[in-house]
C-alpha cells in the first residue's frame, strides 16, 4: 500500500482520473467543467485531455441538469456534477428528490442513478447568506440519496471513488476550507464500501462525533488530550445517509459519554438523530449528550458577525470539559496549551493547521 | 398507410379506450385505490406516434400515461396490477397509475410531477447521441408542462447539443381546470420551439391518420439527423382531469367545446377511415371483441392478485 | 365567544373571508386558484366573489410562483398561496429558501416577506411516493420560515388568520384527511400569537406530542387513557418552527416521559429535536424517550404495502406502555377497549373518528 | 441628449468606474474579505439605463450589482462599508458585495443565486401593476440568467398579466469561463422575447448615448403601457470574473476580441461625446477629481468604520 502527500484537491483529481481509466462509461458534467479554474484545480486537463468524449459542458440551469445526468444514469452511465456552491442546488431539489432518491424505489430496483453531485460547502471569506450553507442535515433526511462527507485527502480520493462506483445517488459535499489541506494517499484505485463513521482516534472516555472541516479540529483536540491522559473515541460522521449506527451504539456504549459536532445548524441536524439513535437503543449515559452547531440564523457575511458563530476548538474544548467534568485546574492547563499551539489568525481564513498534512 | 396498419392502429386505439372505458366504470367499486387520470379522448396522440417508433426508442411519460404505457406495448396486466395495488404491478404496487414503466418495452419512465420527466428524458438522448446509437427519445408532454421553466432548460440542452428527442406535446387546452388562455398567452407552441431553433410541427391529435403518417417521417428526421423536433397535437379530454367522472357539469369549459371535440372522437375518427377503407365491419367487431375478452381478463387478474407484502415496501431505497 | 360546528374547509374557508374583509393588501394566488374544485372547497367562492381584485391564477411554475408572490409581499401585499401537494413546492426551494426566508434576515428586517404557502400533505388513497409526503422537517430546518401545522378546524382558522397576519413567510401544511374534519369554530376573526406547542389534555403521568391527523389519534389515545386514570400532557406540535420550547419542557420537566410522534420519516423527524432539546436541556428522564414516525424509505402507493408504514393507534398504545411500564393485563384491557371502540376499516381512507365533531 | 444629460450620464460612469478601479486596487490588502464581481467595461448598461428610471422606479439586481446600485443612486458609503464588512454597511455587514440593496433610492435587492432575483421583480411588476402605480420595475440579468428556467417562468407571467417590467439582460458573453456559444445556440436573444410576444431591443452597451436614447423611450413605453421589455445590452467585462484582477492569461478568451471590446471602453467613448460636444476637458478632468476626492472619503470611512457586532448576528431571522 504505497501512499503519496498530496493536496485534497489532488486527491479528488486522481480519483477523477482513475474512474475514468477504470469505467468507459464514467464521465464529468457541470458548469463550467471545462473552464480553467476546474473547481479548485480538482479537474484540472480533464477536458483537454478527453474533450466532450468525457466532459458535458453545460448551462447555467440546475435542475435541468440534474435532470440530464439522471436520464443518461438510468442507463448506467455513471456521472460526476459539479456545483460551485451547494446554494445552487436548490435549483435542483426537484429533480433530486423526485427523481434521483426515487428511481430505484419506485423501479423496484430496475433503475439505478449512479450520479455524484458534488456541491461545495460552508465558511470562508465573507460568502454570506446564500454562498455558506452546508444543508446536509436536508439530505440526509431524503430516502434514496446517499450523503457522503469526506474529510481528510484520503477520504476524499477514496470516498469519491467508492460513491462514484456506487450505483446510488451520491451529494458528496466538499468543505471549501479543505481544499488547501495535504495528506498521506493511496496511491491506487480502490473501491470500498462506504459506511456512516470511521474510527478515527480509539479512546474510551468520550466519543467525540464530526465531520468535514470539523474533524481536523476535533482530531488535532482529540491529539491534544491524549497528553493529559483523555482519550476520545473519535468518530468521523462521514455518511449521514444512509444511517447506520453500528459503530456510533459501539462507542457510546464504551464511552457512555457523547459531544457531537454539526456542521449546519444545532437545529434538526444531525446530532440530533445521533443523540436520539442513542436513546433509542436504551443506552444510558453518564453525562448528558452535547451538541454543537450553528445558531439557527443565516450565515453572515461579516468577519463581525462570525465571531461566535461556528463552533470553534474552545467550544469543543468546553464540551468535553462538561461531559467528562473536567476540572477547572486540569482545564485551564489544557486551554492554554490549546491556545499556545494554535496561531492567531482572523476568523475567514483557514486556520494553517488545517492544511496539513495529516 | 395500408390497411394492415389501420387496423392495427385501431387494435391500439380501442385497447387504450376500452381499457380506460372500463377504469372508469369498475373505479368506483374501490378497488382501485389510487388517482387516475384517464386517457380517453387523447388516444390518437399515443397511439399515432408510438406506432412508428421501435421497441428500442424510448418514451418518456407524466401523470396522464395509461394510453403511452398500452401503446409502447407495456403489459396491460401489469398495468392493471399496479393501478389495483397489487402484488404483479409494473412497479410492485409502490407506484400506483401516475408512475407506469415497462423497461422491457422502453416506457422508462412516468413521473407525476408536471414536467419532471422532461430532464431525465433528455438525459436519455444525450445518452443515445454519446452512443451512436439509433434510437431516439420521446417525452410526452401536456399543455401545462410548457410553462415549467425546466422544459426550457432542456429545450436549450437538446438544440445546443443537437440530441433525437422528440418534445410530444398533448394540447388538450386545460391544466386540471385551468383554461390554456389563463396560462399562456396563445395556443401556438411554435414559439417555443422557434427560441430554441428546434423544427416543429402542429397536428389534429384527433386524427390517427394524420398523427401516424405525419410522424412517421418526423421520426425519420430525428434518427436520421439527431435533432430535437416538437410536435403540438391538439386534443381534449372527454373525462374529468382526475377520476373516472365527467365533471362538464362544473362549467369550466364550454360545452359547446366539448362537443366540438366529442365529434371529433379519434375512435370514431378511425372508425369512419377503415370504413372509407372498406375494412369489413366484422373483422373491425370481432377484433373489439377480441379485446374486450383480453381486457376482461387482466381485469379479473389483477382483482385477484394479491396484494403486495408490506415487508417490500422498505425495499429497494437504495440499490 | 359563540362558536359554530363546522369543516376543516370550511374553517379554513372562513378565515380567508375574514382575512379578505380585514386587509385590503390581502389576495390570493396559485395555480387554480379560481377553479371550481377550489382547494378542497376552502377556498370556495372567491373568485367568483372578488374576482381578480384578490384571486391570481397562475401558470404551472412553481418556482417563479412563489418568486412572484415574494415579490409583491416585499411592498406589504399578504400573499397566500395554495399548492396541492408539498411536492410541488420541490420545484420552488430555491425561491422558499433563498429569498422567503432570507429577506428579512439580509435586508436587517427592511424586507418583510408576509406570504402563506398553503401545502397539503400526508397519506390517503394510493397516491404513492410523490403525491404523499409531509417534509416537515426539511423546512423547519431552514431558519427565516414558519412551519404551521393545524390538527383541529378550531387551529385551521385560527392558525390560518394569525399566519396570513403573520409578517414572515409561513409554511402552512394541511394534511389531506383533516379535511373532512368537524369541530366547534369560534366565529370571530382572531389573532393569536402563534407558539410552538398548545396543550391539548393536562396530565403529570407522560408528555405526549403529535400534530396534524396524528395529534387527533392521540387525542383518542389521551380520552381513553384518561379512564384507567394514565394522564396524559398532549401536546400539539403546531409550529416546529421557530420552535420554542417553554412548554414542551415545561411539561417534560413534570412528566420525565415522552412519546412523541412524527407525521414524516423518524430519521431527523422532529421529534429528534425534541429528543435533542429536552437533554440539552438536562432533564433527566425516568424512562428512555421514544419516537414513533415512518420508516426511512418512500411513500408506498398500494394498501399492500402501508400496512405498518403510519404510527397507528396501536403503536402509540405500545409507546406509552412501554414509557410507563404498564403492565401486561392492563394493557391487555387498554388495547381490548381501543381495538372495540375503533372500527375497522381500510388503511387507506380515514378512520371515521378523524370526522370528529372535536 | 444635450450637454447637462451628457455630464450627468460622465458623472455616474466615473464613479461606477473609478469605484471598481479603487475596489480592485485596494483589494489585496485583505479588508474587503468577500467575494467580488466587478463591472468595469460594463457601466453604460447602468447608468445609460437606469438614468431614465424614477427615483420610485425599482431595480433588482444580481451578484455583479455594483454599477447598478450606483447607477440607481445607491449610497457608496453603505456600499463600502458592506463590502469591508464594517456596521455601516447597506445591509449592515450580512450580505457582502453581492447583496446590495437601498430600498430608499429604489435598489431593492440582489442576490446572487443565478436568476433568482428575476421571480421578486416580476411580483414587485405586478405590485405595481395591481396598485395602478405608474412606476417600472428593472431586472437586471446576465447572459446566463437566460438558461435558468424561472426567466421564462417569469417572462411568461408578465407577458400574460402585461406587467410593466424591463428584463435589461447585460450580455457580456460568459458565465464565469464559458463561453455563450458552450450554453446557447446564438447570441441573438430576440427569439426567447419572441416567444412570450415580449418587444425586444438590442443595443450597443458599451454607448452611453445609445443607451440613454433608446431605453428613455423604452422606459416611457413600458410606463405608458403597461407591458414587458426584453433589452439586450452587448457588453465587455473587463476584468476577472470574480475578484480583482484580469484574467486574460488564462486564454479562456479570445485576445483579439478582449482588445476589441477595450477599445469600446464605455469610458473612453463618452469622453469622446463631451469631447465632440466641445464640452470643456478642464470641466471633465474637475470632475473626475472631485469623483475621486468623494470616493476616496468613503473609502476611509469604510476602513475606520466598525466591525458589527457579533451579537447582531441573531437578529432579524424573524420580523
Ligand atoms: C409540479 C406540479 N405542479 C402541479 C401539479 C398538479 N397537477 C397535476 S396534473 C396537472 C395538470 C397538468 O396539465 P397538462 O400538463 O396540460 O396535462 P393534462 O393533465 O392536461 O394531460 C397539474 C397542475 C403537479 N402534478 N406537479
Ligand atoms: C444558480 C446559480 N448557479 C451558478 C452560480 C455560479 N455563478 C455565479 S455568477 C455566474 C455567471 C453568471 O453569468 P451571467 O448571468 O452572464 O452574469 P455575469 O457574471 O456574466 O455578469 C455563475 C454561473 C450561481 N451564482 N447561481
Ligand atoms: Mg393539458
Ligand atoms: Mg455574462
Amino acid at each position: 500500500m504505497s501512499k503519496t502527500e498530496i493536496l485534497f484537491t489532488d486527491a479528488i483529481k486522481d480519483a477523477v482520473y482513475q474512474s475514468i481509466k477504470k469505467d468507459k462509461k464514467f464521465f464529468l458534467m457541470g458548469e463550467g467543467v471545462s473552464d480553467p479554474s476546474s473547481m479548485w484545480g480538482t479537474i484540472k486537463g480533464v477536458s483537454k485531455k478527453f474533450g466532450k468524449s468525457k466532459t458535458v459542458e453545460m448551462p447555467v440551469a440546475e435542475n435541468g441538469l440534474i435532470g440530464v445526468a439522471i436520464g443518461s444514469a438510468l442507463n448506467g452511465s455513471k456521472v460526476l456534477i459539479n456545483l460551485q456552491r451547494v446554494e445552487f442546488a436548490l435549483y435542483a431539489f426537484e429533480q433530486i428528490i423526485n427523481n434521483a432518491a426515487k428511481a430505484s424505489y419506485i423501479s423496484r430496483g430496475k433503475h439505478n442513478v449512479p450520479i455524484v453531485i458534488r456541491l461545495v460547502i460552508g465558511r470562508g471569506w465573507g460568502q454570506g447568506p446564500e454562498h455558506g450553507q452546508s444543508l446536509e442535515n436536508i439530505f440526509s433526511a431524503i430516502p434514496g440519496l446517499k450523503v457522503v462527507i469526506p474529510a481528510f485527502p484520503e477520504d476524499a480520493k477514496e470516498m469519491l471513488i467508492s460513491s462514484i462506483f456506487d450505483p446510488n445517488p451520491v451529494i458528496f459535499l466538499e468543505h471549501r476550507w479543505l481544499h488547501y489541506s495535504k495528506g498521506k494517499v493511496e496511491n491506487k484505485f480502490k473501491i470500498k464500501k462506504l459506511s456512516s463513521f470511521k474510527k478515527i482516534t480509539n479512546g474510551s472516555d468520550l466519543t467525540l462525533v464530526a465531520n468535514s472541516i470539523n474533524l481536523l479540529e476535533a482530531f488535532r483536540i482529540a491529539k491534544l488530550l491524549r497528553k493529559y491522559r483523555i482519550r476520545l473515541d473519535l468518530l468521523n460522521f462521514c455518511m449521514p445517509n444512509p444511517f447506520d449506527n453500528n459503530l456510533l451504539l459501539k462507542s457510546v456504549r464504551k464511552t457512555r459519554r457523547i459531544v457531537s459536532i454539526d456542521l449546519s445548524h444545532k437545529t434538526l441536524g444531525l446530532s440530533s438523530e445521533i443523540i436520539s439513535t442513542i436513546s433509542d437503543n436504551k443506552i444510558k449515559l453518564k453525562t448528558f449528550p452535547i451538541r454543537l452547531g450553528l445558531p439557527f440564523h443565516p450565515v453572515p457575511s461579516s468577519r463581525g458577525l462570525v465571531k461566535n458563530f461556528y463552533p470553534s476548538g474552545k467550544n469543543i474544548l468546553i464540551a468535553i470539559r462538561d461531559a467528562l467534568n473536567i476540572s477547572d485546574k486540569l482545564f485551564r492547563k489544557i486551554l492554554n496549551e490549546y491556545n499556545k499551539s494554535t496561531k492567531k489568525i482572523p476568523i475567514d481564513v483557514p486556520d494553517p493547521y488545517f492544511k496539513g498534512p495529516f | 398507410m395500408n390497411n394492415l396498419e389501420l387496423i392495427s392502429l385501431y387494435k391500439s386505439l380501442y385497447l387504450i379506450r376500452h381499457v380506460e372505458e372500463m377504469i372508469s366504470k369498475n373505479y368506483s367499486k374501490g378497488q382501485m385505490r389510487c388517482p387516475v387520470h384517464l386517457s380517453i379522448g387523447q388516444e390518437a396522440c399515443a397511439t399515432g406516434l408510438i406506432s412508428n417508433l421501435k421497441l428500442t426508442d424510448k418514451v418518456f411519460s407524466n401523470h396522464r400515461c395509461h394510453a403511452h404505457y398500452l401503446a409502447k406495448g407495456g403489459s396491460l396486466k401489469k398495468m392493471l396490477c399496479e393501478i389495483y395495488g397489487k402484488k404483479n404491478g409494473c412497479v410492485g404496487g409502490v407506484g400506483g397509475s401516475m408512475h407506469l414503466q415497462d423497461l422491457d418495452k422502453g416506457l422508462v419512465a412516468s413521473i407525476p410531477i408536471v414536467s419532471s420527466s422532461i430532464g431525465m428524458a433528455t438525459g436519455n438522448a444525450l445518452y443515445q447521441k454519446r452512443r451512436k446509437s439509433n434510437e431516439v427519445t420521446v417525452i410526452y408532454l401536456g399543455d401545462a408542462a410548457l410553462e415549467e421553466g425546466i422544459f426550457f432548460e432542456c429545450a436549450n440542452f437538446a438544440a445546443l447539443h443537437s440530441l433525437p428527442i422528440i418534445f410530444a406535446c398533448e394540447n388538450n387546452m386545460f391544466s386540471v381546470y385551468t383554461n390554456l388562455k389563463d396560462r399562456q398567452l396563445d395556443s401556438n407552441f411554435k414559439k417555443y420551439a422557434d427560441a430554441y431553433n428546434i423544427s416543429y410541427k402542429r397536428l389534429d391529435g384527433s386524427k390517427i391518420d394524420e398523427v401516424y403518417k405525419k410522424t412517421k417521417s418526423i421520426i425519420n428526421f430525428v434518427r436520421k439527423n439527431k435533432v430535437p423536433y416538437f410536435i403540438q397535437m391538439d386534443t381534449y379530454r372527454f373525462k374529468e382531469h382526475c377520476g373516472p367522472a365527467v365533471d362538464d357539469h362544473l362549467e369550466y369549459r364550454d360545452q359547446k367545446e366539448v362537443n366540438y371535440w366529442k365529434k371529433k372522437c379519434p375512435i370514431e375518427y378511425a372508425k369512419k377511415l377503415m370504413k372509407r377503407k372498406k375494412i369489413n365491419e366484422k373483422k373491425v367487431e370481432t377484433i373489439q371483441k377480441n379485446i374486450e375478452k383480453f381486457v376482461i381478463k387482466e381485469f379479473k387478474f389483477a382483482e385477484k392478485d394479491k396484494l403486495p407484502s408490506y415487508k417490500d415496501a422498505e425495499r429497494f431505497v437504495y440499490v
